[in-house]
């Protein structure tokens, strides 16, 4: 890895280069201002920000109850671990999945 | 790394692990948790990890042992929701608060610190390693 | 609204970073900052207005579900936090692989397969 | 009435397309004949039977499809990152155009 | 309601997922432990979903609740026709993949076969799902998993192909997660079926929603202006994994499905043309690409993206005549059925002559009559020769398109003989133009799933009506009432 350290990187930050705008460079602008336009398009029909009217009887049913099914005073931590535990079960295997596969590029030689 | 930040490094990790043990036991009663208490408790590690680079850490640390720890904390976290899913289904219903010990929701604590603690660590560990 | 604005400005930055840049690390940053986006739009669409924190205490015992704020998504975006973090992490892993097999960051140059 | 003949419809059809990328390949291989240095570029230069050169059978259709025009969606393939993700944002913000139209 | 039935197919993902967990602690220190482990899982896991094959036959439906939380709250798990339809396939030809991969793999095999069921673990998982979220974080499982996969043999190829994927992979399940966002902003829940109740058909976020979906599910099910991942993928990684991206394909064709149907319920007709619009132009770019292709894995790859076209044509057929959808539920089943065999057959290959390049293929290994006639027949179903099953499937959607769009039915002709062309192709590279002297033993695990996948595509060929009656009985229970009534045990 020494010798290749110092040649790559720093011919290719290209920050002497001049700009000039390629062919592809403007496809990209454009296609990301239809994005930002679908996007704000979004924007009319969310619910108002802070406002909290419409249908969340889930949430409340969790405020409600956390502390008698539960027993845990922090809401967010009772969801977490037991109301949706599946899900954090879902999150712990994606964590494995990811050191494993870490794991597997790193290891060279066996243990 | 030079001795100012190894011995800053070791002085500094036990209240780190206690810090992230602490994290952990009041998840369920104020902000926290086990991933932010493992987050934690990792961090000291790393800080370990990167001021002893090429020490004796090289050996306390070895992946092997990481992985089997983790694999029992997802073993922990497995029989756990299965557990859940048996008890809470079909036997027992737990309807009362449990008081200082929440539930369910500690124990699952203490596992997933374990099991993101590891992670983080052999993560930080591999990729300092290379 | 604000907040849902600022979000979908985070987004387009991030979508941005991922078009335009051709270094790979800043690729994975470009990928953190749209999924920060869509975890910003999702706590902030569980906010209510003069909300308190959903943690029970002495204090608010009573007049609970009425006054604090969703904490359902907050729950999700640990969730989502966590997978973000280990596609980071991998990510990471497999840079340092890219850049021992073709000696740059350069996505550009990563053309072998093609076709 | 049409029920009892759509087998024999369909067969025809069958039949009727294998015979038009038959033709097309006879027509395309005068068109955009395989040359010869690519063959040597094949056999990275060394010394190889002609029998055992599967060129012509590597790049059976590569001529037809020259000649349609189609390997513009090869040439699309370039191993560009950048590409294949405009692409998606592409196809997606049509896509969702498309649906505030009609929806 | 009367008694509560088990979920024995749910167990199935405990135990693959235990599976990998056992995997990594015990296989670390002996290696050769892991193959059985994986072999005995996945073939728990296939009996354990036959068993809610049976349920779902008597029952319709059977649902859980994940920790006993009621429906809405907590988290379901449901199993309609459709779900366990796939379900059975997906745990069959992975039990398969795991057989063919006992000899292929040989080195890493702790890595290799505890990603291995992580996958399998993300596919199940997405079929399994009755909640959006849940649904995002299998679908991130099955992501994370294919990419260490793809990365295995962590040359040049594997390695480029891994981040390629990764980024772009990352991308379109960050637009699931932004499209969940828009919903829970909209509806305030995350059930599935409480969706359906609550959605409406008003709100103008409904197109955004639908087309952020379509985009990140057909991101996973390779449906074409978002495909590009997929020859990279399937190349660099393992053989065996190519049929796991099959199945993978066909999770994301269920979410698809499963969004059409029981979430949003889409009526409108101009939703199916646009799916119609897709369907066309995935059949023609994947065959006309796999024309081109000297690399068998890749050859495959965009084989397999041009035979999900087929499912979807017949799946946008369905909305005008009534006989698609079965149509596409039966193709789906082949496409399961032959495409793994390919892949299998391939990997045979790869494993006697060391390299998925098909003229390196046919200079080191001789030719092998058993593996060469079973690789035809897998490429003849794929291109509909009549008594095998593809044709079956195929026939059904050339009828109905000559009913709804003639010009759908030239094309999907067309493509059909394209596939015949490709095959012709590749039989003829692979195994008519042999030089070596080299024979090849086929392992007896090799060996036995590829036999069962022949014996699969000439039984369903000969005997279409199995498949149609599963098709129909799918399609029967697929309005979205049974299923929320279900859900909310009503």
């Amino acid at each position: 890895m020494g010798n290749r350290a110092g040649k790559a990187p720093y011919k290719e930050r290209g920050m002497m280069k001049k700009y000039i705008p390629e062919k592809k460079k403007i496809v990209g602008v454009l296609v990301l201002a239809l994005f930002a336009f679908v996007l704000a398009q979004s924007l009319f029909f969310i619910p108002q920000f802070g406002d909290l009217d419409v249908g969340r009887d889930v949430s409340s049913y969790y405020i409600d109850n956390s502390l008698e099914k539960t027993g845990s005073a922090n809401i967010v931590n009772s969801i977490v671990w037991d109301f949706r535990s599946y899900d954090t079960l879902g999150e712990e295997t994606v964590l494995f999945a990811a050191t494993i596969g870490i794991v597997l590029l790193v290891r060279r030689r066996k243990i | 790394m030079d001795t100012i930040v190894k011995t800053t490094a070791r002085i500094m990790f036990p209240f780190i692990l206690m810090y992230g043990i602490y994290i952990t036991l009041h998840g369920h009663l104020t902000p926290g948790g086990g991933f932010p208490g493992g987050v934690i408790i990792a961090t000291g590690f790393a800080l370990l990890i990167i001021a002893h680079k090429e020490s004796r850490v090289e050996h306390t640390f070895r992946q092997i042992s990481f992985i089997d720890a983790k694999s029992i904390a997802g073993f922990g976290i497995l029989l756990l929701i299965m557990f859940g899913i048996f008890f809470r289904l079909n036997i027992i219903q737990v309807e009362k608060s449990l008081g200082i010990l929440g539930g369910l929701t500690l124990p699952s604590n203490i596992f997933g610190t374990i099991m993101v603690a590891t992670t983080l660590v052999i993560i930080v560990y591999s990729i300092i390693k290379e | 609204m604000l907040a849902y604005i600022a979000s979908m400005l985070l987004l387009i930055i991030g979508a941005y970073t991922l078009v335009m840049k051709d270094n790979l690390i800043k690729k994975i940053m470009g990928l953190s900052v749209f999924s920060s986006g869509i975890h910003i739009f999702l706590i902030s669409l569980g906010y209510r207005a003069g909300g308190i924190p959903p943690l029970l205490t002495n204090l608010n015992f009573n007049q609970i579900s009425a006054i604090m704020v969703d904490p359902l998504p907050q729950a999700l975006v640990l969730t989502s936090i966590v997978i973000n973090l280990s596609i980071t992490a991998f990510a990471m892993a497999i840079i340092v692989d890219v850049y021992r097999e073709f000696g740059t960051l350069n996505i550009k140059k990563l053309k072998s397969l093609r076709g | 009435m049409i029920a009892e003949f759509v087998p024999l419809l369909i067969a025809s059809v069958f039949a009727i397309i294998i015979a038009v990328f038959a033709l097309l390949m006879l027509i395309s291989k005068k068109i955009h004949p395989t040359k010869k240095d690519q063959r040597k570029t094949f056999a990275c230069g060394e010394e190889i039977e002609e029998k055992n050169l599967n060129i012509p059978a590597e790049s059976l259709y590569n001529n037809m499809i020259k000649t349609l025009r189609l390997d513009v969606i090869r040439r699309w393939h370039s191993g560009n990152l950048a590409s294949y993700i405009i692409t998606i944002m592409l196809g997606m913000v049509l896509m969702i155009i498309y649906f505030i139209y009609v929806w | 309601m009367g008694d509560k039935i088990e979920m024995f197919s749910f167990y199935a993902i405990l135990i693959l997922l235990a599976s990998a967990f056992a995997t990594a602690v015990i296989g670390i220190k002996r290696e050769g432990v892991a193959p059985y482990i994986a072999i005995a899982s996945t073939f728990t896991a296939l009996v354990l979903t036959l068993l809610t094959l049976r349920d779902v036959i008597a029952n319709r439906i059977v649902t859980m609740q994940i920790g006993g939380w009621l429906a809405p709250y907590g988290i379901t798990v449901v199993m309609d026709p459709l779900s366990i339809v796939i379900t059975s396939i997906v745990a069959t030809i992975g039990f398969f993949a795991a057989l063919v991969s006992f000899r292929f793999v040989e080195e890493r095999k702790v890595e290799y076969y505890t990603l291995f069921s992580l996958i399998m673990v993300g596919i199940l998982g997405v079929l399994h799902a009755g909640d959006m979220f849940n649904l995002f974080v299998f679908i991130e499982i099955l992501s994370i998993a294919s990419y260490s996969l793809v990365a295995y043999h962590r040359d040049k190829i594997s390695i480029e192909a891994s981040i390629k994927y990764l980024i772009m992979s990352s991308f379109a399940t960050g637009l699931i997660l932004l499209s969940i966002a828009f919903i829970y902003g909209l509806t305030g829940t995350l059930n599935m079926a409480d969706i359906a109740l609550k959605l409406g058909t008003e709100s103008g976020l409904l197109p955004i929603i639908f087309g952020l979906l379509l985009t990140g599910f057909g991101f996973k099910a390779a449906l074409v202006p978002f495909h590009a991942w997929k020859p990279d993928a399937v190349m660099g990684a393992p053989a065996p994994i190519g049929a796991i991206f099959v199945l993978a394909s066909l999770a994301g064709v269920y979410a698809i499905f499963r969004m059409f149907f029981t979430v949003f319920f889409i009526t409108n007709i101009s939703v199916y043309y646009l799916i119609i619009g897709l369907s066309v132009a995935t059949m023609i770019v994947g065959a006309i690409l796999a024309l081109q292709q000297t690399d068998i894995l890749r050859l495959l790859a965009y084989a397999s993206i041009s035979q999900v076209g087929y499912i979807f044509l017949a799946f946008g057929i369905g909305a005008l005549h009534g006989f698609g959808y079965t149509a596409a539920i039966f193709h789906l089943i082949n496409v399961a059925i032959f495409d793994s065999l390919l892949f299998f057959c391939a990997a045979v290959l790869i494993h006697g002559a060391g390299s998925s390049d098909m003229h390196k293929i046919s200079q080191s290994v001789r030719f092998s009559p058993i593996l060469g006639y079973s690789f035809m027949i897998g490429m003849l179903a794929a291109v509909g020769v009549p008594l095998l099953n593809g044709f079956a499937s195929k026939w059904i959607i050339y009828i109905t398109t000559l009913y709804v769009q003639p010009l759908l039915t030239i094309i999907a002709l067309l493509v059909s003989v394209l596939t015949l062309a490709y095959g012709v192709k590749a039989f003829y590279i692979m195994f008519l133009t042999n030089s070596s002297k080299k024979r090849m033993r086929i392992p007896i695990t090799m060996l036995v799933p590829i036999l069962i996948l022949v014996a699969a595509c000439v039984f369903l060929g000969i005997y279409p009506q199995l498949g149609v009656q599963i098709s129909e009985f799918v399609v029967k229970n697929l309005a979205n009432i049974f299923y929320i009534g279900k859900v909310f045990g009503i």
